[in-house]
Parts: C-alpha cells; structure tokens; sequence
C-alpha cells in the first residue's frame, strides 16, 4: 500500500484519534477502485463510537487504515490518522508495530478465522503475552517463583479468565477448529485487551455470532472497556446495536461519511435520507438481516457515481447533487451531515 | 497416525494389486507370443514350446495368474524377455542410478521452487514478482525432451561447459571405476575417497539435473506464491499483523508454515512427474537408469520388465504421495 | 423452511443471472491484460494457420509430408524461411501441419475428457450412495497413478499411433474433470436454492442440469484451457518414444525427435517445432491463467 | 559466484582430462558401441554381440574378407582337407593353444564345443543340422561327418555358433555367460562386464598369438545407443571407434581433424517383402510395379547418405553368388503406372500397410520415401513403426491380418548363399520363420538345394544355380530388394589396422588393430 501524506499540522482537540481526509484506492483487475473518499472522523476517550453502513460502504477499510493493515496488498492510501501526537499513516512499519496490539487493539468479524490454524490458542497468547507483558511475567515470576514459561500461563490463565473462559487447561492446547465460535470470540477479547490499549477497534466483532452469544460478547466488551477506560470504534452493520451499546454513531456510505452524531440524536432525528432509509428498515425482532432494505445497490466504486455518491439511490436527489460533492455541516450541535439539503439550509 | 498409516498402507497393497492385475491380463491378451519373445532370433517350434513351459505359459489363465501374485509378493517379477535375467534384480541395479538424479532434482525443484514462490509473493507486483512469473510460465510450458535438447545444444556445443552425456567419463571407467556399495556413485565415490570420480560424476550431473529440476520447480513455484498469498490474505493474518506481530514474523513463519500444507502436496505429486521425466532426460543424456531401462524395454516389448517398472513406478509414487501426507499431518493439526 | 415456488424460481434465475452478466463484464478485463491480449493473439493465429494449413502453408504438400531431395538440410533462407529438414521439406509448412496434429490433437484430449468426467462428476457429487462412490473410487484409482504413464502403457499395449495415443490420453485425463466437478457440486449442492428446489421435490436430472451444470461450466471450461498446454505436450511426450503419431504425419513432438540427431549442426529441424511447441504451450498456459484469475477469482492457481 | 563455481569445475578437471589422453595413448582404447548384448553363450549368440564374441572366441577357421588371395585364414586350426564325396572332413588343430580359464585347447574341445551348439539347438545352431557326427582323431586333429556334402569349411567359419569354448563350461547354462564370464581362447577377456552399460575387452596374456608388434591391448566398450552421442564421443576423443553416428554428419567426419570414416564390403543388405496371400499384391504385376516405383537413389541419398547401392537380388554383390547376371528392377515409374494398369488397377487405387523396425534409424528415414513415391502412381501406404518383435510376429502370426510391406534388414549367418536363399524363400508353409513374403515356388527350393550339395564338390555349377534360382525369384517379385549396404566405421585418425570382413558384420577385429 503506497501512502501519500500530506504533512499539515494538526488542531489540538480532545480526540484519542482522529481521522482527515482519508481516502484509500484499490487497484483491481478493472481500474482504481476509490474505496474510501474523504473519510473524517474523531474518537475520545472512553467513548464508543459506531461506524454503521451497508457491507462495501468502507467500514472496515477505514478500521484497517487505522493500523495499514493492507500489508503489500496493491492500492495507494492518502490523509491522516492522528494517534495521540503520531500521524500513524507516516509512521514506519517497526513503529506501527508497537502501536498495533499494544496501544490499538482489533477483533474481527469471523472469530474463528482470525486464529492461526496450525498454533495452539496456548501457544498463541503466550507468543503476546512475552511481546507485551514483559513486567507482569517478571512480577508473577517474583511473586510466586516460576519459571518463565509457568509465570506467562499463569498470565495467561488469568487473562483467559477474565473474559468469562473456563476449562482453561484444555482451552490452551486446543486448535482454533476445535472450539465454538464464542469461545472463539472471546479468546481474541482476551487477546485484544492483553495489554489493556488505549483503543479497541471491534470490527463487526459479534455478527457472525448468535444472537445470545452476541448479546453477551457485548457485555463482556462493554465492562472490560470501561474497566480498562479503552475508547471502542464499534463497526457494525446492525444499526439495533449501535443503538444498544454505543455513545454516538457515524453512517457511511459507498466511501463517505455522511451523518455523525450522538446515538440518541441520530435515532430520533435522522436527517440524511440515507440513514431516514436505514432506520425505516430496521427489523423489530432483533432479526440479522443484511440492510439492503434502501432500493438500488451500492455503487460500483471503479466508476463511482460524480457528486453525492448516494445521489442514484436518493429519492430527494437535486440537480446539484449530482454535479457537486456535499461538504459536511454542522446540522444541529454534535449532529454533523453531509447533504446539500442542509447545506442549502444554511 | 498408525491408523492412517494403516489404511495407507492398505491403499498400496490394493493398488498394487489391482494394477499388476490389469497388467497381467492386459499382457497374456496381446498379440504376439510371449514365449516367442522370450526365445527371440530364428526358433524352432519345439524351443518355444520348451521356453513356454520354462515360463509356465501352457498352464490356464488363472494358475498363471495365482502363480505371478505368489511370486510378486516374494518380489520376484519374473526374468526380463530381453535381458533374460530377473527383472527385480535389473531393477535394484538401475535404480539407485536414477534415484541419484531424481533425488537432486527434487531437492533442487523443491528448495528453489519455494525459495522463487516466497520470493514473488512477497515482492508481489513487483517488477521481480514479473519476472519470476514469466520464468515459472516458461519452465512449465517446455516440453522436457526440447528443454534438455537445448540444454546440450547451449552448454556443450556452444560453450563446452558441461559433456553431452554420460555419467563418468569412459577412461575413468577404466582408472578410477566405481566400487558399487550404495549404489549412489556419489555417495561410493566419496565413500571410497574416489574424488576424481566424485567431481567426473557431478559434473555430468548437472545438465541431466537441470533438465529433470526444470518443470516441478516451475510448478513447485508457482504454488508456493499462490498458496502463500493466499494464507496472506487470510483473517488470521489479519490478526496477527493487528496484534503486532512484525512483518518479516508475519510473512516467513506464519506464512510460510501456514502454506506449507499445499506445498508439500504438490512436493510429492512432483515425484511422479520426475520419474516420467527420466525415461526422457535418461534417454537424452544416456543415463543408464531406470528410465533409459525402461525406454529399452518399451522398444523391444519387453512385458516382464514394463510390468516392473510399472509396479516400481506406481509404488515410488503412493509411497511419495503417503510420505508427504504424513508429514503434512505432523504440520497441520486440522488434517484428522 | 417455507418457500414459494415463483420465489424459489426467481431465486435460482436471479443467481445465475448475475453470474452470467458479472462473468461476461469481467471478460473485458481480459483486453488490459497484455500478456494474457498477447497470448491470445498468438494462439488465434496459430489456430487459423492450422485450420487453413493448405493455403497457409508455403509448401502445403511438404507439409503433408511429400519429400523434396534436392533441397535437403537447407538453413533458414528466403525460400525455406524455417529450413528444411533432412527429406528437404520445408520446416515452415511441416510446423504449420504439425500444429493441426498437436493442437486439434490436445483439443480433442481435453473436450472428450471433460465429456467424459463432466457427467460423471455431477453425478457423483450429487449422489453420494453407492454409485457415486464408485465412480470417485475409481478416480482415486486412475490418480493414484502418473497419467503419462498410463498412456505410454496403453499404447505400447494397443500399438503406437495417432488415434491410439489420443484415446490413451484421454483414459486417465477424464477423472480430473470428474473429480473437480464432484467437488464443486458438493459445495453448491448446499446453496439455498439447490436445496429449495430439491424441497420442491424437482428431479435429480433437472437439478443437474438446470441448477449444477450452469455453476460448474465456468471451473470446467478454465480447467480445459490449463489442460490444453499440458495435453499438447503430452502428445508430443508419446510421439518423442515413437508411441504417438507416425510418420509422415509429424505433431511437434515426432519433429523434434526427427531433429533430434541432427541438432548439433542443423539445428533448427529440431528447434523450430520445439519453440513452436514451447510458445504455443506458454500462450496456453498464461492466457488459461489470466481467465482463471478473472472467471474464478480467489482459487489458488496451481 | 556461478562463474566462479564453474571456473572451479573446469579447473578440477583439467587433470582427469589429461588422465584421459594419458590413458587413450597408451595400447587401450574406448569403443563407443551401439551394438547391445542379447546373450553371451557363445552356443546360442546370434545377435549384435558378435562384435565382442569374434574377440573373445575364435572358430577353427576364418572366411578372409573379399580380393585376399586365400579364402580361409587359420585361427584354430591349422589345415584341413575334405573327402572326395564332401561328406568328410578333417582339421588339424593348433597346439600350445589355452582357453582363458587356463585349459588346454584340444581336439575334445572342438567336439565338446560344437556338440553343446548342435544340442541346444538356439541362435543359429541350424547350421550344424546336416553334421552326422565328430570324430576325436587325436589330440590335434578332428574330423566331421556329413549327412550331405554341404560347404562345412564355410560352416565352421561361420560368424555365429562355431565358436570352441572351453570343456570347462560343461555344466554351466547361459545365465552363467550372462553374468559377464567367457570361456574363450581369443585375443580378450570379458572383464567388468555391466550390462547395458559397459565391459571391458582385456589382454589375454597368453593368446596364442603373443602380443609382439602393435595391438590394442585393452578395449573399454561403452554401450552407447545414440548416434549423436558416440559422435560427440567420436569428436572430443572420447572414443576411438564409435558404431554408428548421425546419417548427416558423415560429411563432417569425412573432414574431421582427427576423425575418418573407413568404408567397406559388407553383405548386409535391405529388403520390401510383399504379402503375396492377400489381394491386390498377390498379383505379380502389382509387385512388380512396386518394385519399380521403389526410389532407390533417393534411399541411397537419404537412408544411407549415398553410402549403399540398389540391390540386385537377395545375394548382395560380393558375396558368392551376388553377381550382375541377376535381373535389377530399376526405378521407373512410367512402367510402374503401366504394369498397375495392366494390372487392373489403372491409378493404383488401393492402400497398404507397411511396417518397419522402430528400432532401425536407416528404416525409419527411408520409409516415408517409399511412402511419397508409391503415392505418385496412385498407392496410399500406411507407415507403421513397430518394435522389430512385433512387427515380426504380426508378420508371421497371420498372413491374412498380416502387415502388406515388411521391411528388413539382412545379414548372413555364415557367407555362402544357401542360408540367404533358403531362409528367406524356401516354402515354410504357413507358420513361417523367415519367408514372411509366404512365397511358394517348388522349383526354386529344388534348385538352391541343389547348388547347396553341389558346391563342395562343383563350385561353378554350384553359382550358376544360384543365380538362375535368383533370377527365378526376380520374376515372381515377392521381395524387393532394396539396396546393398557400404559398411562404414567412423572413428579416430589415430587408429590403425581395422579391416572390414563381410562375413563378420560390425565385428572389429581387435587384435590387428593399433593406435599410432
């Protein structure tokens, strides 16, 4: 992945992280694929944000633009993430390294996929433990007088235990196939939050789970959260959960973010017509269901749609919308939205 | 494990079985006498008759049959029509030879194969990553027979590097020969401190080894990229580089070890491909092995010694598929 | 699970519609690929110069084999462009007939092959009693072997020729295509639709046709363009030991051999029809792979 | 590093290659041979492993090669004389004579030896069928009785199943010679023997002959089936006599710096039967015209590189019996179209099946000329390359599924005519061995049987018959005779003293030959 910084300085807020102006191209067999085009964002502490929107709208491209997760993956990635005072995208790899899993954490969706096959979750956790806790192995070695090997178990154990796993000697030795999918999920938590970072990123961390299970894999990410006063960009495609656990949610679509704003804000008063659509479409029960429910499909993003991106699917669609970009305006206070419906209001 | 081991070892037994069962019957249904064959030159009828009892021709079908099986399962394969001598003897002198060729072709169509697949996975798109692309397409497009022709054609008669053919060069026969122990020459001849022989032999290795490396290197290669990037996009890597874990950890242990699996298949699919290969390169380069064996006994219709090169040729290969199914087990927890 | 039959129908159309559009937009990607754009060239122009070889060729009854002494040996000139080989017939005539040989000859391979192992691996992957499992027994039991092999063994028992080498290839090449297609069937046996239309109660053979043939035509028809490299170089592998094609018919194979003792001093007898072989097995090769790469992304390609 | 590793290489080897030409220079030479071993019993060998047999054994007496002034040359025997009714004949044999495995050479060994042959009856021990009985005289002398007055003293030259081997080897069976052991009283000892792969032809020190004046002591036979590789061995030095190199590199080696080719008689010859049981070649006409739309100088061009001429009749010119009073069908292919139409076959019209030995490169070229040929008076032929086994039994098996064309290549056992004659052509019925033409003509059979029993006693009367049965056979055109071959050795300026011996094809003959 090439990166392309432009060296600005940055406003001094209050945000954890913030993202500005990201856009991330792919290349693919058909062209560029402009996956995400300005992509403004920021995340405080302690707080959760959601980052909703349809599967393709860019959710976790973003999530893994935090951390340039593309490896050599081909594509060009342009803007910036600040860290703290760090603009990650121009950090090196050595440097991102110990930003990544240490101070920025991830869980993914198909928890079972993200453990390496061929090592044992034993195995696994203590390759991180060592990378990460080298004071605490010295503390329990001290304290109890182990060896090294028997004091990072013993982290281990404790680690595994607070995320709510039991039969914890069988669990070490046992492969990734060979366990449930909460289980699963719960041993990446345990992975994630090791080192107690400053923000965990949780990409549709509970979709593929069921639907008890995903209610309480979300406690559990809740409590640990709060305990360890980690701030969560919580990306998902269920807007009910948004809903259920997160401070304020930010709506993307085909690469944009086109609505911010406090949860309670945004489910009472929804103003782009994208996230009016979104909510109409809900499902009372609780039901998984893909949020396909707006008419039309997502935009090819080889040859994506000038202007408003969502222009093709938007039945209050002007003509300007479909020559210009909408700027993003402060509708209401902490209720930002980007659409020349408001824009025009002003 | 033993189990598998088992059930594999079962599997051969049946597919010897089977097979020497179909060649056995695919023989005795041919035109041509088999007996006559054997006596060869201008026999009389009563010779032939006499070769057909020595070769137990005149008994039925199924008593020639039952008796072929006992005598398979002793290890005898009958006596070569054309050499007249048991065929499982000619078959443990010729095979050491090719083994010694087919060993490093493997060794190197494996190590390079791998090392140029990691090489273009990870420099992927890269002006190398092209090159090496072009390189794997070509090796696995060139027909053997042309690729060794070539070989002679470049390295012997253009720039006299390396001798046409051969194994020793014939005086040396004479001076330095070699005391056969292994089998190997290069292993007797070090063995013996026959260093003269030693380099002789290595030297008219190398284009025979070149040419046998070529194809599964290619093949060997292209997997490896593939299958490596495709571990590479994997969610566990993902995860992995998520968690913090460095690039170069990523991609050569995790990577590589998560590959492997598909790589080590395709290892022990390339032995068969080998082996083919010999009857060519044997041929084209007069090794006197296994393959140059076999080509003869094509010519002159030699059954018995086709029905054992069949057999040896159909047992390396299981054995070479069930050695790397082993050693995948031993690599991949999820293979149960 | 409770399904409306018009659903159902809409379901299965919709699916294989999409399919088809994606599949046929995703080949004009094939137009930016130069080497895949390259490829195809070469092979188009090699295909029609083999099907129209007697008005191509320059010497179109050399070709066929009609010997001309006088010319005998001649390097590459003005006259013989590729040379002639040692009965003086023009190598350029003899490449351009020799491709008719291997390359109709792979085709032929390839397509019965796949007649062959298509049906039987639908078959298999759809029924998994008894008779599906006798079929995937007995392609483990062909691939458990060095197809090559097998082949060398069926001609030498059937006696050297064409025709003989080409039904000897197609003996252990039909089970790959059975065992791919049992293998494709069995995962989208699982597909909603599949398993709603079997709810449904339609039969195994409109199943089969209607709803698995489709899906596996793409896999079957990539797999028969990788095939075609390797089914010409077998060809030619047969004719090098004498087992293939018998002369004065030539596929590139039987000409290198023909070359073969003279390739230290006249060189392109033996030269020409293997670069012919080599270029036209690579066309193969990477033009099978650019469509692989587009029709089936995400399969590790081999 | 790549270059630096093959600089290495070359480096390590410079000494290992002058090795060589120390070694090559000295009485030792390498003999890349095309010539495999089918056996090594000297009883039952009747194959390419004459090359190394004749150095290896001796017969009592040797056939000299065409224009010498005496027709025998005495190996172990001294003399012999021949009863006035040909049916007896007496040897004396030569004394201080040892077998390599150290006993003595006498007159028991001669009995022991060809009584062994006549017994096993294999290879070509039919030439003792008409011997009556041995008889031990003394210790050097010997004497054979004949059922009928046949040329015995061309018999017991001959270059298969003659040879004396040692009493000794009583007990042993084949698969004891197969090994790699002899029991011979030639000039060399088998030594090192690998089969398929190489042997050494060693000095017997105590060869009768001694090892005064200039020999070749020690011969390193590489087995080497590729014509390209024994020239290359040929050209770099490797070998000092290669067997056959590739049909178009004659010219360079001709020119070659150290390289010669050396040309001789040779009583092979190459032959078109015609499957005269099945319609339309049972027609003589048909025959015929094929036979004059053979194109035999382009044969001789192209099979041969101009080194054999047309044949003549089954006797190639040369041998006893081989003379210009034969009737030649030329090429002609105006006659060829006029005798087809003669025929009934105006324009050919009709396909053949035509088969030759895969094994045989000379056929292999040549085949497809015949093929283009035949096409221009209207005859398709279908080419079938199969290994000689199979092409020979498909031709003996059934004459009615048999091939239609079945090239051969020839050679006698020992050099008079009658074995040619009769092998090829007597009647053998429907099972034949040889006649694979399955031609019938009882005045022909009469007439060679006849030549046979006259020739000890009326020589002249004897050819006569020869060439009228020839002439006979001519008429009737089962077999085409295609050319006579030049025999050739390509091989190092540096060696001297080869002499070419039809009777003996591609033997070298060690022991008269040095390295200069």
């Amino acid at each position: 992945m090439e990166k392309t910084i432009p060296q600005k300085a940055r406003q001094k807020t209050k945000a954890i992280l913030e993202v500005r102006d990201l856009n991330v191209a792919f290349k693919t067999a058909r062209g560029k694929a402009k996956i995400l085009e300005g992509v403004n964002f920021e995340l405080f502490p302690k707080e959760i944000l959601a980052l909703v929107g349809e599967t393709g709208s860019g959710k976790s491209v973003t999530a893994k633009s935090i951390l340039n997760l593309f490896g050599n993956y081909p594509g060009q990635i342009q803007g910036q993430v600040w860290f703290d005072t760090q603009d990650l995208l121009t950090l090196k790899d050595a440097q991102l390294e110990s930003i990544r899993g240490n101070r920025i954490s991830m869980v993914f969706q198909n928890p079972q996929s993200s453990i390496n096959p061929l090592f044992t979750l034993g195995e696994q956790i203590s390759r991180l433990i060592r990378l990460y806790l080298v004071p605490e192995i010295k503390m329990a070695r001290q304290e109890n007088n182990l060896t090294e090997k028997q004091a990072v178990i013993h982290i281990a154990r404790q680690k595994l235990n607070e995320v709510g796993l039991t039969d914890i000697d069988r669990l070490l030795k046992s492969y990734a196939g060979e366990i449930s999918g909460g289980m699963a999920q719960r041993y990446r938590i345990a992975l994630a939050l090791l080192s107690s970072p400053e923000i965990l990123i949780a990409d549709e961390a509970t979709s593929a789970l069921d639907v008890t299970v995903q209610a309480h894999i979300l406690k559990l990410m809740k409590a640990l959260c709060q305990k360890k006063q980690t701030a969560i960009l919580f990306i998902t495609h269920d807007l009910g959960i948004a809903a259920q656990i997160c401070d304020r949610v930010a709506v993307m679509y085909a690469g944009r973010i086109v609505e911010v704003a406090k949860t309670k804000s945004l489910f009472e008063n929804p103003l782009h017509p994208y996230t009016r659509g979104l909510l109409k479409a809900v499902p009372k029960f609780g039901k998984k269901e893909d949020l396909s429910f707006v008419p039309g499909m997502i935009p090819d993003l080889v040859h994506p749609p000038k202007g408003c991106r969502f222009h093709t699917r938007c039945s209050q669609a002007m003509t300007i919308c479909r020559r210009e970009k909408p700027r993003r305006v402060a509708a209401e206070s902490r209720h930002d939205v980007s659409c020349f419906l408001y824009e025009l209001e002003k | 494990m033993l189990l598998f081991l088992f059930k594999r070892f079962a599997g051969l037994i049946a597919l010897l079985v089977v097979l020497s069962t179909l060649v056995f019957f695919f023989t005795r249904s041919l035109p041509g006498d088999v007996a006559a064959l054997y006596v060869g030159g201008t026999a009389k009828a009563e010779e032939i008759e006499r070769a057909r009892v020595e070769l137990g021709l005149d008994k039925p079908l199924i008593v020639q049959y039952k008796c072929y099986i006992q005598k398979l399962l002793q290890g005898d394969m009958g006596i070569s029509l054309r050499t007249h001598r048991p065929v499982m003897q000619d078959l443990m002198e010729k095979i050491p030879m090719s083994m010694e060729l087919v060993c490093w072709a493997l060794l190197f169509a494996a190590s390079g194969g791998v090392l140029l697949g990691v090489t273009a996975a990870y420099h992927q798109g890269s002006l190398l990553d092209e090159v090496i692309k072009w390189f794997t397409s070509a090796a696995v497009s060139i027909p053997i027979f042309f690729f060794a022709l070539l070989l002679q054609l470049f390295f012997f008669n253009v720039l006299g590097w390396f001798p046409l053919q051969g194994r020793l060069d014939t005086f040396l026969e004479f001076s330095n020969p070699i005391e056969n122990i292994t089998g190997f020459s290069l292993v007797d001849t070090i063995i013996t401190g026959n260093f003269a022989a030693f380099f002789n032999v290595a030297w008219h290795m190398v284009l025979p080894v070149a040419a046998l490396t070529i194809g599964p290197l290619g093949i060997i290669a292209r997997l490896t990229r593939s299958a490596l990037l495709d571990v590479m996009q994997q969610d566990y890597i993902l995860a992995a580089r998520a968690s913090g874990i460095s690039e170069w950890v990523l991609f050569f242990y995790y990577g590589l070890r998560n590959a492997l699996s598909p790589v080590l298949t395709v290892i022990g699919l390339s032995v068969a491909l080998i082996l083919l290969s010999t009857f060519y390169v044997e041929m084209i380069f007069n090794w006197p092995g296994i393959g140059y064996y076999a080509l003869a006994a094509i010519m002159s219709l030699d059954y018995t010694a086709l029905m054992g090169v069949s057999l040896m040729i159909g047992t390396v290969y299981v054995m070479a598929n069930t050695l790397m199914d082993i050693v995948r087990r031993i690599v991949d927890p999820r293979i149960k | 699970m409770e399904l409306q039959a018009e659903s159902y129908e809409q379901m299965a159309k919709q699916v294989v519609k999409e399919h088809r559009q994606v599949k046929w937009f995703l080949l004009g990607q094939l137009l930016k690929r130069k080497a895949a754009m390259l490829s195809l060239i070469i092979l188009v122009l090699t295909v029609t110069a083999a099907l129209f070889a007697p008005w191509v060729a320059p010497y179109p009854d050399q070709g066929m084999g009609a010997v001309n002494i006088s010319q005998r040996l001649s390097p590459p000139s003005n006259e013989h462009l590729l040379g002639t080989d040692i009965y003086g017939r023009d190598m350029l005539s003899r490449v351009i007939c020799g491709a008719r040989i291997s390359i109709f000859g792979g085709m032929f391979i390839v397509v019965t092959a796949a007649f062959i192992g298509v049906p039987l691996g639908l078959w298999a992957g759809y029924n998994e009693g008894k008779s599906g499992a006798v079929i995937i027994k007995v392609v483990e039991l062909f691939l458990s072997f060095p197809a090559t092999l097998i082949a060398m063994a069926i001609t030498i028992l059937f006696g050297a020729g064409w025709s003989t080498a080409l039904i000897a290839l197609v003996i252990p090449w039909w089970p790959w295509y059975t065992r791919l297609v049992q293998g494709e069937v069995l995962s989208i046996k699982q597909m909603l639709y599949v398993e709603a239309a079997r709810m449904l109660g339609y039969g195994k053979i409109y199943i089969i046709f209607r709803h698995l043939l489709p899906n596996v035509i793409t896999p079957v028809i990539v797999m028969i363009l990788l095939d075609l490299g390797p089914a010409i170089i077998a060809i030619g592998l047969l004719s090098f030991l004498g087992l293939g094609t018998q002369p004065p018919m030539a596929d590139w194979g039987l000409m290198v051999w023909e070359g073969a003792q003279n390739i230290l001093s006249e060189w392109w007898i033996a030269i020409v029809p293997g670069c012919a072989m080599f270029i036209v097995v690579t066309a193969f090769n990477i033009f099978g792979d650019a469509l692989k790469d587009i029709l089936t992304p995400g399969r590790s390609s081999g | 590093m790549v270059h630096r590793l093959i600089k290495f290489m070359f480096f390590a080897f410079i000494p290992f290659l002058l090795a060589a030409n120390v070694w090559a220079a000295e009485k030792n030479m390498v003999f890349a041979s095309p010539y495999g071993v089918t056996t090594l019993d000297p009883s039952v060998s009747y194959s390419t492993e004459l090359g190394y047999m004749a150095n290896i054994y001796e017969t009592l007496i040797r056939v000299n090669p065409p224009g010498s002034s005496d027709l025998f040359s005495y190996l172990l025997a001294t003399g012999y004389s021949a009863s006035a009714d040909g049916l007896e004949y007496t040897f004396t044999l030569r004394k201080g004579v040892k077998f390599h495995d150290g006993t003595n050479f006498n007159a028991q060994a001669v009995k022991f030896s060809i009584e062994r042959t006549k017994k096993l009856g294999k290879g070509a021990g039919f030439i003792w069928a008409d011997l009556k009985e041995i008889q031990v005289i003394d210790d050097y002398t010997v004497k054979f009785v004949l059922n009928i007055p046949v040329p015995l003293p061309q018999i017991a030259a001959s270059a298969y199943a003659s040879y004396i081997m040692s009493p000794g080897v009583k007990d042993k069976d084949s698969a004891w010679f197969n090994k790699g052991n002899d029991a011979g009283t030639g000039p060399y000892m088998l030594k090192n023997y690998k089969d398929g792969e190489s042997w050494m032809l060693a000095k017997f020190e105590q060869y009768w002959g001694g090892w005064d004046g200039k020999h070749v002591e020690n011969i390193l036979v590489k087995y080497t089936k590729d014509p390209l590789t024994q020239l290359q061995m040929l050209q770099a030095d490797q070998a000092m006599l290669v067997g056959r190199i590739p049909l178009d590199s004659y010219p360079s080696v001709k020119k070659g710096k150290n390289t010669k080719v050396l040309y001789g008689p040779s009583y092979q010859n190459y032959m078109a039967f015609f499957n005269t049981t099945r319609p339309p070649l049972d027609n003589v006409k048909v025959r015929k015209a094929l036979a004059h739309a053979i194109p035999y100088d382009d044969i001789i061009t192209i099979g041969f590189n101009g080194m054999a001429s047309q044949a003549r009749g089954p006797v190639p010119q040369g041998q006893f019996g081989g003379t210009e009073d034969v009737i030649q069908h030329k090429y002609d292919l105006e006659l060829a179209k006029k005798l087809l139409a003669e025929a009934g076959h105006k324009g050919g019209g009709f396909k053949l099946s035509l088969s030759y030995a895969a094994e045989n490169a000379q056929e292999a070229r040549f085949a497809p000329l015949i093929q283009s040929e035949f096409k221009k008076i209207g005859v398709e032929v279908e080419i079938k390359a199969l290994a000689w086994n199979t092409q020979w039994s498909m031709a003996k098996e059934d004459p009615k599924k048999a091939q239609d064309i079945f090239l051969l290549l020839w050679w006698p056992t020992y050099s008079d005519p009658y074995e040619t004659l009769f092998s090829l052509l007597h009647d053998e019925g429907k099972k034949p061995v040889w006649n694979l033409a399955y031609y019938r003509n009882a005045a022909y059979d009469d007439m060679i049987r006849k030549a046979y029993e006259t020739i000890g006693s009326n020589p002249q009367k004897a050819l006569q018959l020869y060439v009228d049965a020839q002439n006979l056979v001519q008429n009737d055109v089962p077999v085409a005779w295609v050319v006579d071959i030049v025999a050739n050795w390509p091989m190092n300026k540096k060696l001297q003293g080869l002499v070419m011996n039809p009777a003996y094809p591609n033997v070298p003959f060690f022991y008269e030959m040095h390295l200069e």
